[in-house]
């Protein structure tokens, strides 16, 4: 059986999705700022402590070289991705889905490399407390970076499927494409800023 | 009036055929996301044996302690399949693909929205609604167990391993489903109608936040399979890391809760900011809604934290890493200070509800504006800025510098300021007013006596001499109660009672509800009162035997708790009989209130506004005859012709 | 003060009426807080800390009562008058919004005894008060005579108590007996999960934490026993891990504490050296 | 309309009808007691036996107490009835290796009639453990090293350490009830058992396989290496 149903279906405007999205992403990169900070704390807190002099667990320091190749790919992609918002007109133009396919290739890199590490890093998890922390911070960080790999790659993946010469109309899904990318910028900004403090944390402070 | 900016809206006949009930049930709803939970469990619980057993080969330690590899393994897949099965992750998947972003999904009719994925913010708040009631029942049913086991001053009933599984679980599941009990169902139905938009800013968030909270409810059920769990909600450090497989499902189920509360705090946010209709400006905001903002505030910020804490336990409890492990590194305190940073917040995440329902109250039954609505919400903001310099009260006796003591002691007494004006405004607003004692207002002002109560108590919790004596005790436990059972539960109460005739279109019943506020308010006393004197006389928290000399107080006490359990089916008793059976129409505006969610049909239509509203003055113009109405909704749309264009 | 009144004359003065139930109400309940119920709040008067820890309740009971009162006679004084009048029909009440001057007055006495009740609560700190509970590893505030106060370490385990007397040969025993009138410093320790020390009567909490020592300082007064309990969840049998301390006269102390040398002499020679933390092994057997 | 919202409160009350039959079967499992075996001068019986690996549904390689209840089968239990104001003779034989004690205070005998407890290894299982072999000899001490176990009371103040086999025995019994042909050490003690009462019981050497500080799992489940003495 049917039913007739009177709706009233309110046009919106795609700016106010947009809106949406853009103080999503800001409260998104905040409350993930606080969930590192929780490992950031630890690290210190625990470092500090130095239970049974254990925190730094002799020969417990993870090799700078692979923290190096993860960091690079991390701001790689950021920039990457940076670059590609600029050229960003309607969401159509080359060398925005070059560069947007790129970023989000690199930012899966990062994911497995950073997971490859685990499998050669030569002291386990009970190796103290550095050791813990490095884990933890790593592990984390990899799932939430995905986040941000997939949000590219939705932004990547609507421009190619969406034929060349599309107008711009109220609901074409160009017109919300700079606004979802440049909420994503401040969602990859805060995911590099925490990247970087978590190089430095885990393989330079000493 | 900027009429020209409000697009028109345009009356859209859609015909849609219902699916017959076998279509329904082979849709995505919760039918399949159960099966598909299980299977999900029981396919990665498999993968994450293989795993264990080579990890176990590859570090030779114990074999019975591996399986928490696959326990958290097997969660993770029924999460994954739970959602899956609701169909969530189509959404995402579409997205993957290129397709471009959609609001709503396929809108059906008829009860079976009810049982899956839904976008309409209505439905998902009736959803939550039911959902928190539902496991505020079981929990309240584990309380009885306990009075029933502290009848007798030695542990007889249960054994003591099962005592502290139903301590956790009574304590952890009211605090899981309380912290999302109001911004849930109360928030999510009201915000949209407060601030005149038609939707929340994510609809599927919000549906997943709802489904999320279900399948943590279960989860934690779950934990009794496992074996249960000694850590009560708290969960410390090594207790923790030690405990059976129980603590996996605490972990899993706090964790999915936690995520729940940071979404459902972020779509409320940017719901306000941004979805307000024209003219709705922040001094027009009602002050529930900034109730809902500052809750959201801290739960946005707060809830990741404990996420984190959260990981840390499962890494230590799966992979052997040593975070809470003081003879390799770690440190048992790094716990406590993580979970109470997120834990004092979190009581704050449960208070401050409680005095937006009773703000919003107040003016309807005292037919006076809300005195101070600058200070209440000046309140509100100091409480929720404060709540995240206050955590080390906590820990006056774990050992912490004590050179931090005075600095806590301060700020944690300091709290009572913000939260002293919301008592100036209710105060204020009772000022030469004309009370109607409609049950509402009953538990309003119960919540007030209730909640004085819990914040002296509080002073002499802050004030570290007097916490050697009470931290730790029944003293904490009884002023945890008064401000979360008597502050946020009475004006849960209440809101209930006010708002449900909006939600469902019917009346409860003003008689059975008299019964059950003054059976609970009277019982909630007896029963609580006590237990002040029960602390300082040296009755530990969370134990089943304690000194004979208390035996007779704890005796009166249990009995007063049964009665106080009798009166919680009264209500369940009034809403059953209410909305099921007499069913009494209790029309638009059954209150007479000023709000602009009371200027709409009861029960609301889908799309809420026939036009967005342009508002005009804020909802609380009593007294004043000549004010404006609170919005002027424009022309009705004729159904079946089009707007004007 | 009936309605009829109220309406007959001016509008009544309110605010006069429920300040003079105030002003009456709070001269009744202080004194009887003071008098009456001030005496039984526990905790006694066993040791010092408990008997600061006792006025700072009283203090804290009777500065709570004038609130107490306040906030009492202004809900029912309007439950009982502003009411809605008989009748269904529905009368508003005035639209008064709120005045600055009441707001700010009311901000700056709350304000006041919040600031009040921090300095009251930090000078007890710096005159000692908060010393039964537990300070850490390096206490700051350490009572005068501290130099020649009685060792005592509190070990807690899976479910019980031991105490070691680093002064007599590092004797542990799982009785707790104290000197009278002699300064007492508690180290309390762990070796497995956090417990929590806490001797009612002596008015002494401070958590036992794993890897890391825990300091409480107090001085008996009396004579007697005094409960001793877990106030930290530890798991199975944490609500019988409860013993009873004593404390005894400086002779009998000396004969008990030989006594138990000689009780547990075949043990303490395997015992580990006394040290404020122990790491014992196995931490993850098998 | 009626009739669905009547279905949903219905399928409601099941459901927690469910959950409450589950809930208090939950709380109130746990083994059931068995009571001592009496003697004619009013005396009581207690036959233990530990192993280390119970070998059944559901933790099979849980280590765990089991007792021989009167007649003569052993019982996956460790809830013992026996009478007030009379001496408990007990026998515990002790199947497991040696962990050793956390804390080495409980590696003297405490509370059992004459302050000690008689050790005897049969089959000789002590031998290349540089540990003293003990055929029946009675001891006041025992090297805190060589615990498996313990049978400790705190509430009746009775502390019995129990030798562990050593690692050297071949014929180690792997699933409860271990008959005596496998290596074990045999602890005799009897204890005064005061007014009625329940007073708990527990093994306090960290002996919970793959669990931190060895004192999670069995450690803290009653049946296991937790239990209680029933004075009645």
């Amino acid at each position: 059986m049917s039913t007739t149903e009177t709706t009233i279906a309110d046009p919106e405007g795609p700016e106010v999705l947009a809106s949406n999205i853009a103080v999503g992403s800001r409260l998104l990169s905040s409350a993930v700022v606080f969930l590192f900070m929780s490992f950031v704390f630890a690290f210190f807190y625990l470092r500090a402590l130095n239970t049974s002099h254990l925190f730094r667990e002799p020969g417990a320091n993870p090799p700078t070289a692979w923290g190096v190749v993860v960091l690079v790919c991390v701001l790689a992609s950021v920039a990457g991705f940076e670059f590609a918002r600029r050229q960003l007109s309607d969401g159509t133009g080359t060398p925005w889905r070059a560069a947007s396919a790129a970023a989000w290739v690199i930012g899966l890199a990062a994911v497995v490399v950073q997971f490859t590490q685990y499998y050669y890093l030569h002291f386990g998890a009970t190796a103290g407390g550095l050791a813990s922390v490095f884990f933890g911070f790593t592990a984390v960080f990899a799932v939430f970076w995905l986040g941000a790999v997939y949000w590219m790659e939705t932004l990547w993946a609507q421009s190619v499927r969406q034929p060349k010469t599309a107008a711009g109309d109220v609901h074409s899904p160009s017109a919300l494409m700079r606004p979802s990318a440049d909420s994503c910028m401040i969602f990859l900004y805060t995911m590099s800023v925490v990247e970087i403090f978590a190089f430095v944390l885990l393989y330079l402070v000493k | 009036m900027e009429s020209a900016s409000v697009r028109q809206p345009q009356v859209v006949k859609s015909s849609t055929r219902i699916p017959s009930a076998w279509g329904q049930l082979l849709g995505y709803n919760v039918i399949w996301a159960t099966v598909l939970a299980i299977v999900g469990y029981i396919v990665l619980h498999k993968i994450g044996d293989t795993i264990g057993a080579h990890s176990v080969a590859e570090t030779g330690s114990g074999g019975s302690d591996q399986d928490d590899i696959a326990i958290l393994m097997g969660m993770v897949g029924a999460i994954l399949g739970w959602i899956g099965g609701l169909g969530f992750l189509n959404y995402p998947v579409s997205r993957i693909l290129g397709r471009p972003a959609t609001l709503r999904e396929r809108e059906e009719h008829g009860a079976w929205r009810y049982f899956r994925l839904c976008t309409d913010h209505k439905v998902v708040a009736i959803q939550y609604l039911v959902a928190v009631l539902f496991f505020f029942f079981i929990a309240g049913l584990n309380a009885m167990f306990i009075r029933t086991e502290l009848t007798s001053d030695n542990a007889t009933l249960f054994g003591a391993g099962n005592y502290l599984t139903l301590v956790g679980l009574h304590g952890t599941m009211m605090l899981m489903m309380m912290s999302a009990g109001i911004l849930g169902p109360l928030g999510n139905y009201l915000v949209p109608l407060m601030i005149g938009s038609r939707r929340m800013a994510f609809p599927r968030i919000e549906s997943l936040t709802m489904w999320l909270t279900v399948l943590a409810g279960f989860i934690l059920l779950a934990a009794t399979l496992l074996g249960g769990f000694p850590t009560g909600w708290t969960g410390y450090a090594p207790l923790a890391d030690e405990a059976r497989a129980g603590i996996d499902a605490y972990l899993v189920s706090f964790a999915l809760i936690g995520v729940a509360l940071a979404l459902v705090g972020a779509n409320m946010l940017v719901t306000v900011i941004t979805l307000r209709a024209p003219g709705m400006h922040w001094n027009r905001l009602p002050i529930f809604v900034w109730g809902m903002v500052t809750t959201s505030i801290l739960a946005v910020l707060a809830a990741p934290v404990l996420l984190a804490a959260l990981i840390m336990v499962m890494m230590d409890r799966s992979i052997d890493t040593t975070f809470f492990v003081a003879a390799q590194g770690g440190s048992p305190l790094l716990w406590e200070e993580l979970f109470w940073f997120f834990g004092h917040p979190e009581v704050y995440i449960l208070a401050l509800p409680g005095f937006a329902i009773v703000l919003e109250i107040l003016p309807v039954f005292a037919r006076k504006p809300l005195w101070g609505y600058r200070v209440a919400v000046a309140g509100m903001f100091g409480v929720a800025l404060m709540s995240f310099m206050v955590w080390q009260h906590h820990l006056f006796m774990s050992g912490i510098n004590s050179n931090l003591r005075p600095f806590y002691m301060f700020t944690t007494e300091l709290i009572s300021v913000p939260t002293g004006m919301v008592f100036l405004n209710a105060m204020g607003t009772l000022w030469k007013a004309k009370i109607r004692f409609t049950v509402p207002m009953l538990f309003a002002l119960a919540f007030f006596f209730n909640f004085l109560f819990g914040g002296l108590s509080g002073v002499f919790l802050s004030d570290v001499p007097s916490d050697v004596l009470t931290h730790g005790s029944y003293f904490v436990m009884a002023h945890f109660h008064y401000t979360i059972m008597g502050g946020l539960v009475f004006a849960l109460m209440g809101g209930i009672y006010y708002w449900l005739p909006k939600m469902t279109g019917f009346k409860l019943n003003e008689k059975l509800g008299k019964i059950h506020f003054w059976a609970m308010f009277i019982f909630f006393n007896l029963t609580f009162f006590p237990l002040f004197a029960a602390g300082m006389l040296g009755m530990p928290r969370r134990v089943s035997n304690y000194n004979a000399s208390l035996h007779t107080l704890n005796v009166f006490v249990s009995s007063a708790a049964f009665c106080l359990g009798a009166s919680m089916l009264v209500f369940l008793g009034n809403l059953v009989w209410s909305m099921v059976f007499k069913r009494e129409r209790a029309g638009d505006n059954p209150w007479h209130s000023k709000g602009l969610e009371w200027q709409l049909p009861s029960p609301v239509p889908v799309y809420n506004f026939e036009r967005i509203p342009v508002i005009n003055t804020d909802p609380y113009q009593y007294g004043s005859p000549d004010a404006p109405p609170v919005a002027d909704f424009g022309p009705r749309v004729v159904a079946g012709q089009a707007g004007a264009t | 003060m009936s309605t009829s009144a109220a309406t007959a004359g001016g509008a009544p003065r309110h605010g006069v009426r429920i300040a003079v139930i105030w002003a009456v109400a709070t001269a009744i309940s202080v004194p009887v807080m003071i008098w009456v119920i001030g005496p039984h709040i526990p905790p006694g008067a066993m040791s010092n800390d408990t008997r600061d820890q006792h006025t700072v309740d009283v203090v804290l009971a009777t500065l709570a009562m004038p609130v107490l009162m306040l906030i009492w006679v202004y809900f029912a004084y309007s439950i009982r008058y502003f009411r809605q009048p008989e009748g269904d029909v529905i009368v508003d009440g005035p639209p008064d919004r709120a005045q600055p001057r009441i707001q700010i007055l009311w901000l700056v006495v709350t304000l006041l005894m919040v600031i009040g009740l921090a300095t009251y609560g930090t000078i007890d700190l710096l005159n000692d008060a908060g010393l039964g509970g537990g300070e850490g590893p390096h206490p700051l505030a350490v009572p005068a005579d501290a130099k020649n106060a009685l060792q005592v370490q509190v070990i807690g385990q899976q479910w019980f108590w031991t105490f070691r007397y680093p002064s007599y040969g590092g004797v542990e025993t799982p009785k707790l007996e104290l000197p009278v009138n002699r300064e007492v410093e508690f180290h309390v320790t762990s070796v497995d999960v956090i417990h929590d020390f806490w001797a009612i009567e002596l008015g002494v909490k401070a958590d036992a934490v794993p890897g890391a020592d825990n300091t409480a300082f107090v001085k008996p007064l009396e004579n007697g026993t005094f409960q001793v309990r877990c106030a930290e969840l530890c798991g199975l049998w944490h609500g019988h891990m409860n013993t009873t301390g004593r404390v005894v006269s400086d002779s009998q102390f000396a004969t008990w504490i030989a006594a138990q040398q000689t009780k547990y002499s075949t043990i303490t020679k395997d015992l580990p050296p006394y040290s404020l933390v122990y790491y014992p092994q196995p931490v993850r057997n098998g | 309309m009626r009739a669905r919202a009547l279905g949903v409160a219905t399928t409601f009350a099941v459901l927690i009808g469910a959950i409450v039959v589950y809930w208090v079967y939950f709380l109130t499992s746990g083994p059931s007691a068995i009571s001592a075996t009496v003697n004619r001068d009013g005396s009581a019986n207690l036959t233990l036996q530990v192993v280390p690996a119970y070998g059944h549904h559901p933790f099979p390689d849980w280590v765990s107490y089991l007792a021989k209840d009167s007649s003569g089968r052993w019982r996956h239990t460790t809830i013992y009835k026996v009478p007030p104001h009379t001496i408990v003779h007990v026998t515990i034989y002790q199947y497991d290796s040696q962990t050793g004690l956390r804390n080495p205070f409980f590696g003297q005998i405490r509370g059992t009639v004459g302050g000690v407890a008689r050790y005897t290894d049969v089959g000789n299982t002590g031998k290349g453990s540089g540990l003293p072999l003990y055929d029946d000899t009675a001891e006041s001490v025992l090297p805190p090293g060589s615990a498996a176990h313990t049978f400790t009371d705190p509430d009746l103040g009775l502390n019995v350490p129990l030798v562990g086999i050593s690692d050297a025995a071949t014929n180690t019994c792997s699933a409860a009830p271990c008959a005596t042909s496998f290596a074990h050490t045999m602890i005799q003690f009897s204890f005064r058992t005061p007014g009625p009462g329940s007073y708990r019981w527990q093994c306090i050497v960290p002996c919970a396989l793959g669990f931190l500080d060895g004192f999670g799992g069995p450690m803290q489940t009653i049946g296991y290496m937790d239990g209680l003495i029933v004075v009645t």
